[in-house]
């Protein structure tokens, strides 16, 4: 366990050089290829794949890295096709991990707002899809079925959505009569579903993460920032108002954090299909998006007129907080998900 | 004025108003450039203007003139409740430049400058700085006396509609020496100067309706001081005073009137049934209405000589408080949706119904003409009584 | 209307004085006597009846008076009645007010959680009813009737409960089979709901005013509070954090008096029933009950140790607005009846 | 400690616990007098103390010591979890008096009163003053030394239970020359002296939980000095260090096992099927965990040596602010029933289910033990590194 954690400490010290080199919002033509170099997309696959075996542990630690940078790379969309690819039965599939973990990119939709329906054939759209146009394939999950489709190929069709949150890169794929038996189909039935509460725990844990490392990482911006600028021939961050308010911020930030490692600690990598860890996955996406959103929020007051203007970074950290809340599904539907499991326990 | 005079001037802007408002403006200002814009604002200017509604509180004699606090008032409300594009470009120029012309002006001044603002010239404010903020008394743009002329050197930022501006209301310092409320100096400065470099800033809204005023030795002569030299303090606080009250009462009108637009958006993602959302609607119309109730009370106090020290703060604070709540209640109920369509609409205030975009230009009134923390101080040590921040310390 | 300002004000003027002069918390054997000496329950009936005539104005300001001394007297519950009578049309209408407005007290219940039944007779328990053991008679409103009733007499069972706000004595009232024939009959039919429509306005607007003028009173404590204690050498009121709550505080209270200043400004006494004026007093009442909540959460909290002693008043301001949010009806139906009625107004 | 002996532990505790909670205390306990509530409280302290689980931090060899801090972790979670009643009284000695005397005392000491404390004796904690508030360093009860003896007088407050004590840990001024810190002195104070009076504070939810302490001439043998004199307050901080981080592990999950009345009263009020009450109620679920998680890793770190200035702060603040969320929306549910009944129940922590009451409980933790504000300074300044509040300063 000690020997993980220093490994996983090493990792995430790596993480965060490379970031700090990179800048905040280091663009994905930059971060992409050192981001399939350094092999982080293995850091969840298996030993016996070639892969690192850090699980959803280690994954984690990246994803707050990249967070706390903006990185602007599809990176949690492809760990999840990946994992997907991994919890696979399918005989191509050492073959197809080793590809999309150094070579092509594969993606996934990052919030539960698919029509997608599947007979034969698949239809209709799946949204917020991240760098679609630089993928060579898409994971879709439809009811009970988990497939893998090419993004190149008759029948699908990309367009690029515009978002305010300029660290993503969202696309809707349309599929129009898209043959299933053409595709590489991942799991039906009971194992789809597993497969697919899995893929929505660990979605929700890399939120988590995501937001608790740019949270962190805007908050020390902030600090500096009231370090730095003077008012009144003093530095802000003299101002007892102010002060306060940081003090606020950075409980938020470590009561977040906590609760993300607490949940991590419960529980095992096999256990992620399960309800209770899809509700810790729901717990700590919900506290930490509205944790981001409130750190954002007053950040961006903090900084005061400098946090208007596009060239400082400020803003894109409340652009991503806004967007991340609706990633997966809103605050308002987890929080009933939240209570309703907790009522249906008691009764 | 009596009841019924108001309500005559009421119908008679009213009915002009239906006429005149652009038709279908929102739509037409959204996602097209700044030139478009201009050209909007021109367009409604000249209307404005020619009407005589631009210019209800400029003296009796001058066209349109002579409306008292309470005739602008109705005006205000109107202009609001029709959703008549705001006059942003033309805002410094009718209200800052005119009310400092007719208040500290010399006959000269306004003879020259009047009559070009009334003919649509547009000024522009050159108050703050980019180390400055809230914290004005710290400005450090220089004026220098040489024979009859300022040479003027520094930089001014926030600056709404800058590069557009024909003339710029520039506070500058000509003396070091003192406290440092003392030794600035209120000039005209034209902006088509050699030496005047504006560049636009690009806003997190994409938008870029302020700009950065770069000064590299340009030349103000000394019949475009105005005041005296080294009081530029006292005039610079007649223009801030010149519009104080009537923004806010507009500005809480428009949130009123635009309430429709968050049922919209509810009813737009299927939510009307969402008790949460709902009761959430309810709280956020009472707050408006509350709001509305602060800035009127205000403005009805400036008519009756009552205003107190620390009044305008806190109307501005509760705006600033309410708008955020109310912005961040249409994001919200937008949900995902929200998050795509960056395409930003001009000239529209704060509710564009792209609820992302106006939550983000909320911060515009908690940060800009003093944040939401200078209001607080004023709160609480003008009308509070609560002691001052020290003036020196030790750590 | 100048005339009537200036009359208000030297009302306004002289409760407060009478207010300071019972000190905050003023007990009802004390100050109700001298409420009915002073003839505040004549405020608002009109000149013919031998009142003052200043309508809801004028019970207003008495209100809000009342509420910054968190007067311990039934004058809202008694108000209302009295207001029920003026507007009935029976016969001894005069001689009753004049009974209610000098003599014997009649009180009304607060809450809309009755559950009395009417037929022939009267059944079923009336809740939150204030200093019930001392009035005479109370205020029955039931569907499409009003009724006074003598709390003297046989079926009719007082009992007292406990509450946490002590400047109010509440108690239920019991009726058992209490024939309707024997009572007074104010309103039926039409008139009866007009009259409990603007019996429930007046109600409102009334608890509005208790809390602004409660809010105004427990923040004038409380910056007397900071600016007298001292804290690592210097007073409290040095702390900017603390100023600036304290100023959010007022802007708070002000826009809370403006709203009810300016719905009280938008009606006439005679438009009270209606639709829009219960909207406006609703809104009225969610404003300041929210705001009295908000500033008395926070003035607990800057007093401090000595704001959690009993001694102190700061828990009664406290008490008083837990109890208030819950009158009339709680936050969350007012919330939702002026969303739904901005709503239909769309439709 | 290993994983399985953890469990082994837990498992036991957990056995023990069901057997021996008096059942049905909490109805025991509401609306009775302090009389009855000590009575129950010295019965649970006998049980636990027997069983050995009132003392696991004590030191190897004493009657139920030698556990680990992450054992005693295990014990106080499932005292929370078993819903038992908490050792209020007895807390402060078992864990305030009884880790200074291990910490600071002579063995004269601990030999005189140690064995006093496993017997029940009980101890109060007389640190706060009236007008010291959280400035723990400027308190001015006076210690004079004459002869062999120190000449106590003066006032503290908020002294839990100090109507019961046999003891007190007193911090008094035996030099006011140097700087407010130096100058304290640690004393242990028999409560029976003459000259000791103690007043029941008469708080705002009707309980007499603390109390004020007079001293008038009160004599205190110098053999009862701990540390040096003038080193109080460094003996003062061991005292305050003894039990951090257990005590809001123990209640950050008491507030998570009383979760269940949360729903109960939602139930109770017929309001299941309230989508807004039922989001708050998710909200504030996942809260709770987030302040059991933070509270978690804070004694984890203490576990292993890693505890940086600073976490305690931001786990006594998350705490302060959950349960005033948690205490509200129970209040919230509760509705005008919940205003009534102010009958309260006596040594339940903050969770009894009368919402109320637990809410204005809250303001113990946000205001006692130093205030959400003060932590706020704490956290700023140690933790994030801003400039500290300026020593002197001019207005």
């Amino acid at each position: 366990m000690s020997e993980l954690n220093e490994y996983l400490n090493e990792l995430k010290a790596s993480a965060r050089q490379v970031m700090d080199g990179e800048g905040t919002a280091a663009e994905e033509a930059t971060l992409w290829p050192l981001t399939v170099e350094l092999g982080w997309l293995l850091t969840a696959v298996p030993e016996e794949l070639d892969g690192l075996g850090l699980g959803v542990h280690g994954v984690s630690m990246l994803h707050t890295e990249l967070g706390r940078g903006l990185a602007q790379v599809p990176f949690l969309a492809a760990t999840l096709a990946v994992d997907a690819l991994v919890q696979s039965d399918i005989d191509t599939k050492a073959e197809l991990i080793s590809r999309f973990t150094t070579g092509d990119a594969v993606t996934a939709p990052l919030a539960d707002v698919s029509t997608v329906t599947l007979t034969d054939t698949l239809n209709g759209k799946l949204s917020v899809v991240p760098s679609a146009d630089t993928a060579s394939d898409v994971l879709v999950c439809v009811d009970d079925c988990v497939v893998l489709v090419k993004l190149h190929q008759a029948g699908v069709e990309l367009s690029a959505r515009g978002t305010w949150d300029t660290t993503r890169r969202l696309f809707d794929v349309t599929f129009s009569n898209v043959v299933l038996a053409n595709q590489v189909v991942l799991a039906r039935g009971d194992a789809a579903v597993a497969m697919i509460a899995r893929l929505q725990s660990l979605r929700d844990f890399a939120l988590a993460a995501d937001c608790v490392g740019a949270a962190a990482g805007l908050l020390d911006i902030t600090i500096e920032h009231l370090n730095t600028r003077e008012q009144f021939g003093r530095p802000l961050a003299l101002f007892q108002a102010l002060k306060h308010r940081c003090a606020d911020m950075k409980t938020l930030i470590d009561a977040a954090e906590a609760l993300l490692a607490d949940s991590l600690s419960r529980i095992t990598d096999e256990q992620l299909a399960e309800i209770d860890s899809q509700l810790l996955a729901k717990k700590a996406k919900l506290v930490a998006c509205s944790m981001f959103a409130d750190v954002s929020e007053e950040a961006l007051q903090l900084h005061g007129g400098i946090g208007m203007a596009s060239e400082h970074p400020c803003h894109l950290f409340l652009k991503r907080s806004m967007l991340n809340e609706h990633l997966g599904s809103g605050n308002g539907n987890y929080e009933l998900d939240i209570a309703d499991h907790f009522l249906a326990q008691l009764a | 004025m009596s009841e019924s005079d108001t309500q005559t001037l009421r119908q008679e802007v009213r009915t002009w108003l239906q006429d005149n408002v652009p038709s279908g403006w929102r739509d037409a200002m959204t996602g097209v450039d700044q030139e478009s814009f201009v050209q909007l604002q021109r367009e409604w200017f000249g209307k404005l203007s020619k009407a005589g509604y631009a210019t209800p509180h400029w003296p009796e004699g001058w066209p349109g003139g002579g409306r008292s606090l309470a005739e602008q008032k109705v005006i205000y409300e109107e202009v609001a409740r029709a959703d008549a594009p705001r006059l942003i470009m033309y805002f410094v120029a009718l209200y800052h430049a005119a009310c400092t012309l007719m208040e500290c002006g010399t006959e000269a001044q306004k003879e020259k400058y009047l009559p070009g603002i009334l003919n649509g010239e547009i000024w522009c404010q050159g108050f703050s700085e980019p180390n400055a903020g809230s914290d004005l008394a710290s400005l450090k743009t220089r004026a220098e006396r040489r024979g009859d002329k300022y040479i003027i050197n520094g930089q001014k930022t926030w600056s709404t509609m800058a590069q557009y501006a024909d003339r710029c209301l520039l506070l500058a310092r000509t003396d070091s020496s003192g406290p440092p409320q003392a030794g600035q100096t209120y000039l005209l400065l034209d902006m088509k100067s050699p030496g005047v470099t504006v560049v636009p800033i690009n806003q997190i809204t994409g938008d870029d309706e302020f700009a950065e005023i770069f000064f590299d030795n340009v030349e103000v002569p000394v019949e475009d001081l105005v005041g005296e030299e080294g009081q530029g303090w006292a005039v610079a606080q007649a223009t801030l005073a010149s519009e104080r009250g009537l923004t806010l009462v507009e500005l809480s009108q428009r949130m009123r009137y635009a309430l429709p637009m968050l049922a919209e958006t509810l009813k737009e993602r299927g939510l009307l049934e969402d008790t949460a959302l709902r009761r959430d609607l309810g709280k956020v119309i009472a707050r408006v209405d509350a709001c509305c109730a602060l800035a009127d009370q205000y403005l009805l106090k400036r008519i009756s000589g009552e205003e107190k020290v620390g009044d305008a703060s806190m109307v501005k604070l509760c705006y600033a408080q309410t708008l955020r709540e109310y912005t961040k209640l249409g994001r919200r109920i937008s949900g995902l949706q929200g998050q795509f369509d960056p395409d930003f609409m001009r000239g529209a205030t704060q509710e564009t119904g792209n609820w992302t975009l106006d939550f983000m230009n909320s911060y515009n009134w908690s940060i800009a003409g003093g944040s939401n923390e200078i209001q607080r101080n004023i709160i609480s040590e003008r009308v509070l009584g609560m002691p001052r921040e020290p003036k020196t310390w030790k750590l």
